[in-house]
């Protein structure tokens, strides 16, 4: 089992316990925490994609570096995809704030008003 | 020359001529019955004297204008009907019309009385009429379905043509001898169309004040008496007209009215009287079906 | 040679603007401003001769690796249509927003969220499009929680969670399609798939069109509309039903066309379709509250347009394009009328309405006319754009055609007759007091009225834009 | 040209009319004057219109196809018919409409019908039929949904039906363009012959049906009796008269221009199952089953809607039996029933417009107020029933002709039994609304005026006219029998000619005259009468006094409620109408409940499409 298997194995592990807390946890706190689990796992795998076998960190320095370098593209998209993932739990944690204002409880069992 | 001035006599006289037979056929009506119930009877002409004396009544009541046209209605209807009927000697006008168009001016003596009746403003008229529309409909559909299994099997629906594949086949072609069904269906229909028992709801004396005729007075009373002389003649001239090959010679015909017509009075003599939905009901359980199975055995050829 | 890059800078900048500016007067008018601007700019692409697609590189860096915008026709009549309903909106909300809260706010993300539209519209890059795409949905959660209701934070959260376990698939699709060609740009990555083995393009794709499918409103994953569209401002479900699945649909189209060609995607996303159209007609049928039935009939009119987009042939996507121009008028109208319903009565269910067709004459006018072409009735600007898709569709000969067309027309008779029950009830007596204080014609306000009027237009004389309607949908 | 004013005129009469009401509420007499010249013109322009037969015009270019628009032998009958009873309806409402109430938009959506249906009358090829078809299925409904609140949901009602009709046509023609390739009439009608039985059997079904559903044919009839009968009268007289021919109109086209004879006989298997009989069965059904629902009804207009839709029957078969008899009748029927059902309800509408009510149970010896509204109604019935002297007559004649040497003798009787139930329904009309005896609360009821009373003594007029000299309109029936292909009937100015036997109404209706004279020397021979009022009657020894009213009105035909008792008040027809309501409600219901608000649902949802998805792409390759 090479390093980059082993990873794709982790990072797939991470989003199926992401999903399986946002399936079934009724709390929308845990719910949220279950999304940034998942994002963990995307980003985990976004990195492994860039992963070459002894690479070294891709800044271009005066004298060429030694060995090939590590793929930076997917690094920049996990940048990007920590900061939504940061902006999108921000809002909804106010979002919950203002539900349990509202409604008295955070459980989506009894958040129910819209249906049908 | 002559043809023109025949033509003429018979369109003055031929209502004349169906008066006077309805009068004996009244007449002799009576008397059977009379017979029938072991007691004299009135004279054979009592029918002209009934009519005469309701027409020199002086107090002649009326409800207004449409009281006055629909009895006009009701006598002009029938006479209107028998013209368009083929006798002997006289078909003048049978070919501007068929029978269809004879069907249809039968109704015109019931709606002219229906209307008159409704003039007159009186409950027990207004229930007479709905009895009458109401048994129109259950004798009148048996009675058209056996003439369209005629029509349909001699492919014409003229009467006069009618009675001459008749006339030309002898007895063995007479609508009642090649469709026995039809012709019974008739006869049942033909007992309600002339309103006698069982099937006399319409005028009965006991229940509604004999119902149409409540306020007919005077010479209304003896237009309807005149309307129903000539409506004998008419209804049983056409069963004869079509079951019983019409006639070549005034005898024969009037030979076959009476025999029909004794018919008719033996049954009518007999029987109590059906309430308006039982008669109905009647109408639509036994000559119906009758008629239907002949019009489906003419369709499949069994003729 | 007006670039591109403005479509997404100018509403940016003004967004910032505004939030700096906080008053509501300034913030109103600046809003306004960029929309008349943008429509402008977007008029001009719209007449440029745009045969061959005009590209620009951001940042001087060269495609694979840089940002690269590109223009071509369908992007240009797509972006005339959101600046031109954006707009209209902002025009609409000068009067609907109830003055005494901060407007900034709400303009600035409706702003934003414009901003969004015209990047994902122009971007040819896919992390690009990934980025875009996550700025409209959030710039969509918080209008939708603007009303600041019990319902709208439900509603908002339900379509924030929604949305983002969405754009998780949709960041896997692009991590294993990168993972593939090696770099991010649609081109280079359609031509790599098209090697690669089909089991592995199938995950992608399906990840992709399922992750980008939630905002595009498509049937099993669409479980946020009513609930967002029924809560949010009428203004925003407006923008909402009025272009902004759409855009999705249009744009989750053309990759599935050109970057996921070798996968036959067309197959389940128009048997979706199918089931979208009857799912939404039929739900819409059983509603009782107005916009709540609205969002369920945009459901049903997404459906409609997937299934003509999806029929494979050119006659099809014309037809869904022109659809998608009718759907954005009509149901703009519908959504701008039931918010000043709401304002009017304070009520949202369709029986406390009765009579008000009488006291709103005009708006009753343009109501029963957005409803007429939402029905496809001649010579409104819906008859042409439904026969056409039922042309495409029984010319087209896909499989599952003729059914569409059965569901097609039942779900018309369904429509009208949700759609006429709420116009009996607007034409019938007014029960007493169901109606605020104002008495005489509680007619809609100015702007609101000029709004919705420009929508009537489009609808009305609609049918002279048919082949003005481009329907490239190549990359 | 003037086909092409024939439809501008009524454009612009709607516009006009529209914005003229949106703007002011009071200003009665100059819509009125407006509404009487608008309609004054076009019933001109249609009479002017006979010298364009066959000539085309172009209308607008859609989906690469120029709109062809042009008048045809039956289309100037039908557009004669339509102008003229329009113009009776306006010149009968200058009289009966009253300030307020349905004023303000009724001249403009009747300006607007009549482009609906001159449009559907004009039109040469199924696209603008189509376009022209659903513009007037709308403003038949905006028209019917202006009275009271009942009307408004009846018209709902009808809504639904016009919808389903509309789609199944446009399903047809869009069947239609992609099997032939064309829209125009002939084109199709060309390419038809090379059709094969699946696809004949498909287009016939799509383009029938919608007719069918559009001119109350029986099993789609529920519409029109509640949506016509709770219309404001003038226009129930409006619609009953010419609104559902127009679906007739199209089953002609349709089966003669568009399909044509060789596909009818096609489309059949075996002797007795093909086209022609199907279409006859319902038209059967649909003489029968109506008229009895008449005999039950209490109210005026609804007896009278639901005969509508019985003789809607008659013209059906009329034309499905294809013989020159059938067909002449069938066209000659939309004629003569035009005329003395608008007699019939407006003379309704004159006894509502002093009455206030049309409920056939608390009416009664009107006669003796509005004489002038009685004879009309006498005349109408007289028609309606079928019996000569009236026109009635004469088109149920030839029906019944062709149907009894057809050798069809059920059908026949069918018909029979139709015209047996609208003799006793329409007597009861006539009893309970004038004769007997007339309650106190009508002592000052008083004549229409003038404008009310015009279009009663014209149709009176042309109901006896065109029933004594039938060769007036039948000797157009010809011509148009012509264009359809059929071989003509024998047509002269006092009747017909056929073959088979001869009917000629002017003996007929001379001979009644001498009868009637005879009748009169008769009455006077009798002694002088004296009048009495309504309340002097004889009843059996019972004493009568004023105070009390004996009026026989409540439950006339007791007979049949015995014999048929609730069948014809909850008939099959509506138990499956009501089925399939619930039906969609409980599919609604279920697709609401798709989204059930729970969050977690929502997720597995997607989940779960992603899946689905996943499987099926790979089922796919």
């Amino acid at each position: 089992m090479t390093v980059p298997q082993i990873l794709y194995v982790s990072a797939f592990l991470l989003i199926l316990i992401g999903l399986y807390s946002l399936l079934t946890q009724r709390n929308m706190i845990r719910m949220i925490i279950g999304l940034n689990i998942a994002d963990l796992g995307v980003n985990l795998f976004l990195v492994t994609i860039g992963f070459v076998d002894n690479g070294s960190a891709p800044i271009f320095r005066a004298q060429a570096a030694a060995g090939p370098m590590v793929d930076p593209v997917p690094q920049a998209l996990v940048l990007t995809s920590i900061v939504i993932g940061f902006g999108v739990t921000a809002l909804a944690l106010t979002l919950v704030m203002r539900l349990f204002v509202t409604h008295g409880s955070i459980d989506t069992a009894r958040i129910r008003g819209l249906k049908w | 020359m002559n043809s023109v001035i025949g033509l003429v006599v018979w369109i003055v006289f031929y209502p004349l001529i169906a008066f006077t037979v309805g009068v004996f056929l009244g007449g002799y009506g009576r008397k059977f019955t009379a017979r029938v119930q072991r007691r004299v009877g009135p004279s054979w002409i009592q029918p002209f004297f009934d009519v005469i004396k309701l027409m020199r009544k002086r107090t002649n009541i009326s409800h207004g204008y449409m009281h006055d046209i629909s009895l006009m209605m009701l006598v002009s209807g029938t006479m209107l009907s028998l013209y368009f009927i083929p006798v002997p000697g006289f078909h003048y006008f049978s070919q501007f019309g068929d029978f269809v168009v004879i069907i249809y001016l039968l109704l015109i003596p019931s709606l002219g009385m229906a209307l008159g009746v409704g003039e007159t403003a009186n409950p027990n008229g207004s229930i007479g009429i709905s009895r009458a529309l109401q048994m129109l409909f259950g004798y009148e559909v048996p009675f058209v379905l056996t003439f369209i299994g005629m029509a349909m099997l001699n492919g014409t629906t003229s009467m006069y043509e009618l009675v001459q594949i008749q006339q030309s086949g002898g007895i063995a072609t007479w609508g009642i001898v090649t469709h026995p069904l039809l012709g019974i269906a008739a006869l049942f229909a033909l007992q309600g169309m002339m309103n006698e028992k069982p099937f006399e709801v319409i005028i009965a004396p006991h229940e509604i004040a004999t119902g149409p005729m409540t306020e007919m007075g005077g010479k209304y009373m003896g237009m309807m008496f005149i309307q129903h002389l000539i409506n004998l003649f008419v209804e049983l001239t056409i069963y004869a007209n079509l079951f019983l090959g019409g006639a070549k010679n005034w005898f024969e015909l009037l030979f076959k009215l009476f025999v029909l017509f004794t018919l008719i009075l033996s049954v009518n003599s007999v029987f109590g009287r059906f309430r308006t939905d039982d008669a109905m009901r009647f109408m639509w359980k036994i000559p119906l079906p009758l008629a239907a199975i002949g019009v489906v055995g003419i369709m499949l050829g069994i003729g | 040679m007006v670039s591109p890059i403005l479509f997404i800078v100018v509403p940016l900048a003004a967004a910032f603007l505004t939030v700096l500016v906080n008053r509501n007067a300034g913030a109103r008018i600046l809003a306004l401003l960029t929309g008349f601007a943008l429509s402008a700019l977007a008029w001009f692409w719209f007449r440029a001769d745009l045969s061959t697609p005009v590209s620009v590189v951001i940042a001087g860096i060269a495609p694979p690796m840089g940002i690269q915008l590109s223009m071509d026709r369908l992007s240009a009549a797509l972006a005339l249509l959101i600046s031109v309903s954006g707009f209209l909106v902002i025009l609409y909300s000068q009067s609907y927003l109830k003055s005494e809260e901060a407007q900034s706010k709400h303009y600035a993300v409706l702003l934003l969220l414009m901003a969004a539209s015209f990047g994902i519209l122009l971007t040819r890059d896919l992390f690009n499009l990934f980025v875009f795409y996550e700025i409209l949905c959030i710039s969509s959660y918080i209008l939708v929680a603007s009303e600041e209701t019990k319902a709208s934070f439900e509603a908002s959260l339900k379509y924030l969670l929604l949305g983002s376990v969405g754009s998780l698939f949709m960041l896997v699709a692009i991590g294993l399609a990168y993972r593939v060609s090696g770099s991010l740009a649609m081109s280079d990555i359609a031509q790599a798939l098209g090697e690669a083995d089909l089991s592995y393009v199938m995950l992608t794709a399906a990840l992709f069109v399922l992750g980008m499918g939630i905002e595009a409103a498509i049937f099993p994953v669409n479980t946020w509309l009513p609930d967002a569209h029924s809560t949010a401002p009428s203004s925003i479900s407006a923008v909402l039903s009025g272009f902004v699945i759409e855009l999705a649909l249009i744009v989750l189209l053309r990759i599935s066309m050109t970057v996921f060609s070798s996968v036959n995607l067309m197959l389940p996303l128009r048997y979706m379709a199918l089931a979208g159209i009857l799912i939404g007609e039929l739900a819409a049928f059983g509603q009782t509250e107005l916009k709540r039935t609205l969002a369920y009939s945009s459901m049903g009119q997404v459906g409609l347009m997937l299934f003509a987009l999806t029929l494979g042939t050119e006659a099809g996507r014309q037809a869904g394009m022109a659809h998608l121009v009718m759907h954005t008028g009509a149901k703009s109208i519908l959504f701008l009328i039931a918010g000043y319903f709401i304002v009017r009565t304070g009520k949202r269910d369709i029986k406390s309405y009765s009579g008000l067709g009488r006291r709103m004459p005009l708006t009753g006018v343009f109501f029963v006319i957005g409803a007429l072409s939402l029905v496809g009735v001649p010579p409104l600007f819906g008859f042409f754009t439904k026969f056409k898709i039922l042309s495409a569709a029984a010319v087209s000969g896909a499989t599952g055609a003729w059914l569409g067309i059965a569901v097609i027309l039942l779900g018309t008779v369904l429509e009208a007759s949700y759609l006429f029950r709420v116009v009996r009830t607007l034409y019938s007596d007014p029960e007493t007091g169901n109606t605020r204080a104002v008495k005489g014609r509680m007619e809609m306000d100015v702007p609101a009225l000029i709004a919705v009027f420009g929508f009537t237009l489009l609808v009305i004389f609609g049918s002279f834009l048919l082949p003005l309607i481009p329907s490239g949908l190549a990359l | 040209m003037n086909t092409f004013l024939l439809l501008i005129f009524p454009l612009a009469g709607f516009l006009i009319a529209a914005l003229f009401s949106a703007f002011s509420k009071k200003g009665l007499v100059v819509g009125k004057t407006f509404a009487f010249l608008g309609f004054s013109a076009i019933v001109l322009v249609a009479i002017m219109a006979k010298s364009e037969i066959g000539s085309i015009i172009y209308g607008p270019m859609m989906f690469g196809w120029q709109l062809q628009f042009g008048l045809t032998a039956i289309s100037w009958y039908f557009a004669l018919m339509i102008s003229g009873i329009s113009w009776l309806t306006v010149v009968f409402s200058l009289g009966a409409l009253r300030e307020g109430g349905t004023y303000p938009m009724y001249y403009a959506w009747l300006f607007a019908k009549n482009l609906g249906m001159l449009g559907v009358i004009l039109s040469q090829d199924i696209l603008a039929f189509f376009i022209m078809w659903e513009f007037m299925s709308w403003t038949t409904y905006f028209l019917l949904q202006q009275g009271t609140k009942k009307a408004r949901s009846t018209a709902m009602g009808y809504l639904i039906y016009a919808i389903i009709a509309s789609m199944i046509l446009f399903a047809g023609i869009i069947f239609l363009h992609q099997a032939s390739g064309s829209f125009g009439f002939s084109e199709i009608a060309s390419t038809v012959a090379g059709f094969d039985m699946r696809t004949l059997i498909l287009a016939a079904v799509l383009l029938l049906a919608p007719m069918l559903i559009e001119s109350a044919a029986y099993p789609l009839h529920r519409w029109m009796a509640p949506a016509y009968s709770s219309a404001e009268t003038g226009i129930t007289a409006f619609l009953s008269a010419i609104s559902t021919r127009i679906g007739l109109y199209g089953v002609a086209i349709f089966l003669f221009t568009v399909l044509g004879f060789t596909a009818m006989k096609k489309l059949s298997a075996g002797h007795y199952f093909n086209l022609q009989v199907v279409i006859m069965t319902i038209g059967a059904f649909t003489m029968v089953v109506p008229t009895f629902t008449a005999l039950f009804q209490h109210d005026a207009k609804k007896l009278m809607a639901w005969h509508s839709v019985g003789q809607g029957g008659y013209m059906l078969v009329g034309l499905a039996t294809a013989t020159s008899l059938g067909v002449a009748g069938g066209l000659f029927h939309i004629f003569t029933y035009l005329t003395y059902v608008t007699l019939i309800l407006f003379c309704i509408a004159a006894v509502e417009y002093r009455t206030g009510t049309t409920n056939l149970n608390s009416l009664g010896g009107l006669i003796k107020k509005q004489p002038i509204a009685y004879v009309g109604l006498l005349f109408g019935i007289i028609g309606l029933a079928g019996i000569p002297p009236m026109n009635g007559f004469v088109s149920k004649w030839l029906i019944y002709r062709s149907l009894i040497l057809g050798g069809h003798p059920f059908l026949a009787l069918a018909a029979f039994i139709g015209t047996l139930g609208t003799i006793l329904s329409v007597y009861k009309l006539i009893h309970n609304i004038f004769l007997g005896q007339l309650p106190e609360r009508y002592n000052d009821v008083k004549e229409v005026g003038f404008f009310m009373q015009l279009p009663i003594w014209i149709l009176m007029l042309v109901v006896l006219g065109t029933g004594v000299f039938p060769g007036l309109i039948l000797g157009w029936v010809a011509k148009i029998q012509v264009s359809l292909g059929v071989e003509p009937l024998a047509v002269t100015l006092s009747g017909v000619q056929a073959s088979a036997g001869q009917l000629n109404m002017n003996v007929v209706s001379s001979v009644f005259g001498a009868t009637m004279l005879v009748a009169f020397i008769i009455f006077l021979i009798g002694g002088r009468r004296r009048i009495v009022g309504q309340y002097n009657n004889y009843a059996a020894g019972h004493f009568l006094d004023k105070t009390v009213k004996y009026n026989f009105n409540y439950n006339f035909y007791s007979a049949y409620e015995h014999i048929f008792g609730k069948r014809f008040l909850n008939p099959p027809v509506k138990r499956g109408e009501e089925g399939l309501v619930a039906l969609v409600e409980r599919a609604s219901d279920f697709a609401r409940r798709i989204y059930t608000g729970g969050l977690n649902t929502y997720l597995a949802y997607s989940l779960g499409a992603v899946i689905l998805m996943v499987v099926i792409l790979k089922g796919a390759i």
